[in-house]
């Protein structure tokens, strides 16, 4: 039963991760019906920036880690947002009123032009963070020791969610992105510069993905630019879970992959992990075709 | 009539092309023609019947190994094996799709992923002890025909686009009857086609097995050219691929798939120059011809009917 | 004995009942028309006759056999046939391939046909081409056939929907406010229209806001109100119904 | 359609470009992953192999001829391979040497084989590779078998009983995974706890490693690659995890104590050929020097440097058989090189084309994160 729970917060934490990535693809689908598969570049990109703020300046000794890590985190976010409305005009802007498929083509373009500019800019090495960084002690909770780190990180995606989630819920441009998302006709009708939303939703997305990345460059340590292909599918398959579209859907269906992939390893097989992950996905769409809390539309005719 | 003669002289020159080409180029087209059978069959889902299919290779796995583990294990001849590889192929594509044939745009999109995952690993874990995990399967024998084996890229540069002029005259056929076009009407609209008496989900099954079965025999062509297959040739990335060439040489056309393949399998060849640089300048030639083709290179024509004759 | 029985038929969407116990009759070689105020649930009676969706309660009667659960493709195969009330042409496609697809159901040829075309194949091919013409002068549509059907004038698309669907050679055709977008020369043509499908033996049942089309072209009606049947009858003693008239006022005037 | 033709033709004649050679240099092949998955060996391999050749040409060449390196990405994907090598055997070389990964290189070997090319591999250790009776097949790395041999004898030695094998389903490390326990099971006395496979390429392998612990092992032995392994001590450590880890060679990687980080690399075990900085041959030394003044790195693994090794057994044999006829060379390499010094030790090749001797030596990450040496038995 203790392995049960240490396994559970394991695959939480790994959750988290792919929920604050999911956001951004389920967010970016929502207005726009397009699968962004450069996303998991983006976050690659972010966990890169990071790589370069943290070895080419110091902070630390001067500001100490914590408001030095917040300071970088915002850096990351904002220019990992500003890539994504650029990717946005470039690769996606020209195909809107375009057949949804040339989107796709163009957005899997996109992937390897960013992640092998990363490479050619990088090299094909692993990099790694530096180390000591972070707090490193274990928390002793209910006879499991789980890495104070890890509850961090999921407190750290939770919280940037909430706030999203807030942000698209209660303010006016949360309720243009919404109301973007169902028609954009009509809401270019209610006077919604369309235009300006989709800029809106390219910068929040990829700049929580960018946050994903430099979180998991921190934690992990270890960045290759090959990552994000990965982590990209997860989160997608995470949003889509959810149902995608929905945001507390790629939030849920974040930590339900990681908890799955966990429980899955522990319990069945390692080596048949992604295979039960997808195996489950599969399971969920055939019940529920539309993902867990994606709405069911029935045709109109 | 001048443009016909153009037509067939071009076909001439290419399909004479061997004489003057060296190995390597000979053995590029030989590529290009594999990935332009496999992105034609995969144009039935995708182009005709506009079902988001990105776990094609799926099923040039399942051809591929029925034909390597029954070679390699009964000494069955290769080319006995190419219709019981896509059949084997059809059979598994009937089984998977059937419980998600009902689904929409992108969720069949992730679940087709999720397949050709779940296949790769199924593979990889070297599942009923038959794949050869990781290693695949080596000592696949080559086609014998007529007391010649075929193993050089010439020889198999006829063997494969001989294969490819075969599926093409049968595909365009198939495109021109009511097969064809009632795949078409599901694309455009799921609703009507059913109003109008198409049995959607079936012929949607049928545009999924029919494609798996010439993925299968496809699957054979490339066991014995490989004599060597493992599960890292059948990945999520293969899928998209195929995918990418239906789209940006214009689905649901079939000049315009094959071209899709001289430009996505053969572009890289040309970059090689590049080096490092290579899959980069390949990306932005994707999004650049996307973004001033966004139909395709070459959309599908109008069908032709002979109306007049009627009258 | 009706062509088409419907008995108790009741369809739920959540908590909403779109159609209420509704019972009524649709005699052979009639034109009958289905009414009533916006969201009275006529679209969806259409819907269910013709499967695309599945009733809560209640049978669908259709010479002699009971539709309830059969797929839409079937129910087309037993002759209904039906336009929509939001145009949906295959857009793509082009006019002549568009009236062909009715002829879909009537044809045999598979994959293999398609392949090796035996010379029943090619006979079949021709004989769609020659039924898609001759529904296509029969609605009066006289344009040129190789365009694609979204390049047609609205009441020319409403027009190519009403030949696909004969085209299937139906004992029954469904039609769905056939007259919306349509100006009044055309309205004119297409009351018609109705009569010579009718008069061609085939059976009409149509919804319409044009009251004075439907009054001027129906032999019976049925009113829906709220998914109720509140009145049936032939125009003169539907129009003096009070439930009718209280329907319609209620509303705002159509 | 006119149009239409016109690209048709356009995009045929650009496969039509003709290729003319020039014939005084000797050419020698590379094939090495440059983009993919693999790159970063690819590139290394190519930078040693074009500075060993740079030496050799300031030398004068061989047999009075410069040599040139001609290089080919396979993309570390067997299909691009087969392309790359297709391409290659087109450009007039006597020898190729490459690539990493055994099922690449083995998409590639029938056809050097068909047009009689000289292969020397140096990162594919797959044991079937030389098992084929390819006459022009050759590699400078060690086979599975051995290293699976030496791994059970170090497990045995250091006198564990409990044993957790874990690989990552790769081709390479799955096969020293079964050759270890194999060996293991047939020496007795060691029970194998846990043997199954993570996927290579995640970040968080905690899963894994708490289903691990939960088998309670003495030791665990991993034969995949560093960046897992990198992975697995660090988050090892963060557990608070005490158990011994031995990695096999493609763990030999500096960056393994960088990804670990100082405190939880050390302490770990690994097999390898012996890694360049512990040669003290002149040879390895100069070669060192040279690599590190010219890309201020020193490279990234063993691998890599045995790239080096196959181009100075080609010299060799070109030199030593006095022709670049590939009979005559085969014939060299197989039974005329003896001991030929090379940058990881002697160099011979047996019948099969496998490198003979005894090439596994057991590492330890010390205190400072250095690999050590460790004492021969």
């Amino acid at each position: 039963m203790e392995l049960f729970f240490q396994q559970l917060t394991n695959g939480l934490a790994i959750g988290g991760i792919y929920a604050l990535i999911a956001l951004g693809y389920t967010m970016v689908y929502g207005v726009l019906k397009l699968i962004n598969f450069a996303h998991g570049d983006l976050f690659t990109l972010g966990a890169y920036i990071g790589f370069t703020l943290l070895t080419s300046m110091n902070l630390i000794g001067k500001i100490g880690p914590l408001p030095t890590l917040f300071l970088f985190g915002i850096i990351i976010m904002g220019l990992v947002g500003i890539a994504g409305i650029v990717l946005e005009r470039i690769a996606y802007r020209p195909l809107r009123s375009a057949d949804r498929l040339a989107a796709v083509v163009s957005a899997l373009g996109a992937s390897i032009v960013i992640s092998n500019s990363i490479m050619l800019i990088y090299g094909a090495r692993f990099l790694v963070y530096p180390h000591h960084i972070l707090p490193n002690f274990t928390i002793n909770l209910l006879g499991m020791k789980i890495p104070f780190m890890r509850i961090a990180m999921l407190l750290l995606s939770i919280i940037l969610m909430i706030i999203l989630y807030l942000f698209v819920q209660k303010t006016r441009i949360g309720t243009a992105i919404r109301a973007t998302a169902i028609d954009h006709g009509a809401a270019r009708l209610m006077g919604i510069d369309v235009n300006k939303i989709i800029s809106v939703v390219f910068f929040i997305g990829p700049a929580l993905g960018g946050a994903a990345g430099f979180m998991v460059g921190l934690y992990y340590g270890q960045l290759n630019f090959m990552m994000g292909w990965m982590y990209g599918l997860k989160a997608f398959i995470a949003a889509v879970i959810g149902g995608i579209g929905n945001i507390p859907g790629a939030m849920l269906g974040g930590l339900l992959l990681g908890v799955i992939e966990a429980l899955g390893a522990a319990y069945i097989s390692t080596s048949w992990k992604d295979a039960i992950a997808f195996f489950v996905l599969i399971i969920i769409l055939i019940v529920r075709p539309t993902g867990i809390l994606g709405e069911r539309v029935a045709d109109k005719i | 009539m001048n443009r016909k003669y153009l037509i067939w002289a071009i076909c001439l020159i290419f399909f004479l092309s061997p004489l003057f080409l060296n190995a390597y180029w000979v053995d590029v087209l030989n590529n290009i023609g594999i990935y332009a059978i496999l992105a034609l069959s995969l144009n039935f889902i995708l182009g005709d019947t506009g079902l988001f299919h990105m776990g094609h290779a799926a099923f040039f796995a399942v051809g591929a190994y029925t034909t390597a583990i029954l070679n390699t294990m009964y000494h069955i001849p290769i080319l006995f094996l190419i219709p019981f590889s896509g059949i084997t192929a059809a059979i598994f594509a009937y089984l998977v799709a059937r419980p998600i044939i009902h689904l929409r745009g992108d969720y069949l999109l992730i679940v087709t992923i999720g397949i050709v995952e779940i296949v790769r690993i199924a593979l990889v874990n070297n599942i009923f002890g038959l794949t050869g995990g990781s290693n695949g399967i080596f000592g696949i024998s080559r086609p014998h025909l007529f007391g010649l084996i075929i193993r050089r890229p010439t020889h198999f540069f006829y063997y494969i686009w001989i294969f490819l002029a075969v599926s093409v005259f049968l595909f365009h056929r198939l495109r021109n009857s009511r097969f064809g076009r009632a795949l078409n009407y599901i694309k455009e609209d799921e609703v009507a086609a059913e109003g109008t008496g198409v049995d959607i989900a079936k012929y949607k099954l049928i545009a999924f097995v029919l494609g798996a079965f010439w993925a299968g025999m496809v699957g054979n062509i490339y066991a014995s050219k490989m004599t060597i297959i493992s599960p890292e040739s059948f990945t999520f990335w293969e899928s998209v691929i195929y995918f990418c060439i239906v789209i940006l040489g214009g689905s649901g056309s079939i000049t315009g798939v094959i071209l899709g393949s001289f430009l996505l399998i053969g572009l890289p060849e040309l970059f090689r120059e590049f080096a490092q640089a290579r899959m980069l300048v390949f990306g932005l030639a994707m999004i650049i011809m996307m973004i001033f083709r966004p139909q395709g290179i070459l959309p599908p024509p109008p069908r032709k009917y002979n109306v007049d004759q009627i009258n | 004995m009706a062509l088409l029985h419907l008995k108790n038929l009741t369809k739920y969407f959540g908590g909403l009942t779109a159609v209420d116990n509704v019972s009524f009759d649709v005699n052979e070689g009639s034109i009958v028309g289905l009414i009533g105020p916006n969201g009275a649930g006529k679209t969806t009676v259409f819907n269910l006759i013709t499967g695309h969706y599945v009733p809560d309660q209640g049978e669908i009667i259709f010479n002699g056999q009971n539709l309830v659960k059969k797929p839409t493709h079937i129910i087309v195969s037993l002759g209904i046939a039906r336009t929509f009330q939001t145009i949906r042409l295959f857009k793509e496609l082009s006019v002549l391939e568009n009236a062909m697809s009715g002829y879909h159901c009537r044809m045999k040829a598979g994959i293999f046909a398609g392949m090796f075309k035996p010379r029943w194949q090619k006979r079949e091919e021709r004989q769609a081409i020659e039924i898609a013409l001759k529904e296509l002068k029969f609605v009066g549509l006289d344009v040129d056939l190789n365009q694609k059907s979204k390049n047609l004038s609205y009441g020319n698309q409403r027009l190519l929907e009403i030949a696909r669907a004969l085209a299937s050679s139906p004992k029954l055709i469904i039609l769905d406010e056939p007259a919306g977008g349509m100006n009044d020369q055309e309205t004119r043509e297409l009351v018609e229209l109705i009569r010579n499908i009718r008069d061609r033996g085939i059976t009409v049942l149509l919804i319409e806001h044009d009251m004075s089309l439907v009054m001027d072209v129906c032999e019976y009606i049925v009113v829906l109100d709220n998914g109720k049947k509140i009145a049936h009858g032939a125009p003169e003693e539907v129009r003096e119904n009070k439930k009718v008239i209280e329907a319609y006022l209620g509303l705002d005037e159509e | 359609m006119v149009k239409k033709i016109l690209l048709f033709t356009l995009c045929l004649s650009l496969f039509y470009i003709p290729m003319g050679f020039a014939k005084s240099k000797i050419k020698i092949g590379l094939m090495c992953p440059q983009t993919g998955s693999w790159a970063s060996e690819g590139i290394d391999m190519k930078k040693i192999v074009n500075l060993l050749a740079e030496d050799i040409n300031k030398k004068g060449g061989v047999l009075g001829r410069k040599i040139e390196i001609i290089d080919e990405d396979d993309g570390g994907d067997p299909r691009t391979a087969a392309l790359a090598a297709n391409k290659l055997c087109t450009r007039g070389i006597v020898a190729v040497i490459g690539t990493y990964g055994s099922s690449v290189t083995e998409a590639t070997q029938n056809i050097f084989n068909e047009n009689k090319i000289i292969q020397i591999a140096n990162g594919s250790t797959a044991i079937r590779l030389t098992e084929k009776g390819y006459k022009y097949f050759f590699r400078t790395c060690p086979r599975d078998d051995e290293q699976g041999r030496v791994a059970a004898k170090t497990i045995k030695k250091f006198g564990f009983k409990r044993v957790a094998i874990l690989h990552d389903n790769t081709t390479y490390a799955k096969g020293l995974a079964e050759e270890a326990k194999q060996n293991l099971e047939k020496m007795g006395g060691v029970k194998i706890v846990f043997f199954d496979a993570l996927t290579p390429g995640e970040r968080d392998y905690t899963t894994i490693l708490t289903k691990l612990q939960s088998k309670k092992p003495d030791v665990v032995f991993f034969t995949g690659y560093y960046p897992e392994a990198g992975l697995l001590l660090k988050q090892k450590k963060e557990m608070g995890w005490n158990v011994p880890f031995i990695g096999g060679d493609a763990t030999n990687n500096p960056d393994l104590v960088k990804i670990a980080g100082l405190d939880a690399a050390k302490g770990f075990y690994f097999l390898s050929p012996p890694v360049p900085q512990d040669l003290d041959t002149p040879q390895a030394k100069a070669f060192l020097k040279a690599y590190q003044a010219k890309y201020h790195a020193l490279p990234g693994s063993v691998w890599a440097v045995l790239s080096g090794d196959a181009l100075l057994a080609i010299v060799k044999a070109i030199d030593g058989s006095k022709s670049t006829d590939p009979d005559k060379m085969a014939y060299y390499l197989h039974y005329k090189l003896k001991d030929m010094p090379g940058l990881t030790g002697k160099i011979s090749f047996n019948e099969k084309g496998d490198r003979v001797g005894d090439l596994y030596r057991v590492y330890k990450v010390d205190d400072k994160g250095n690999f050590v040496l460790q004492p021969k038995d």
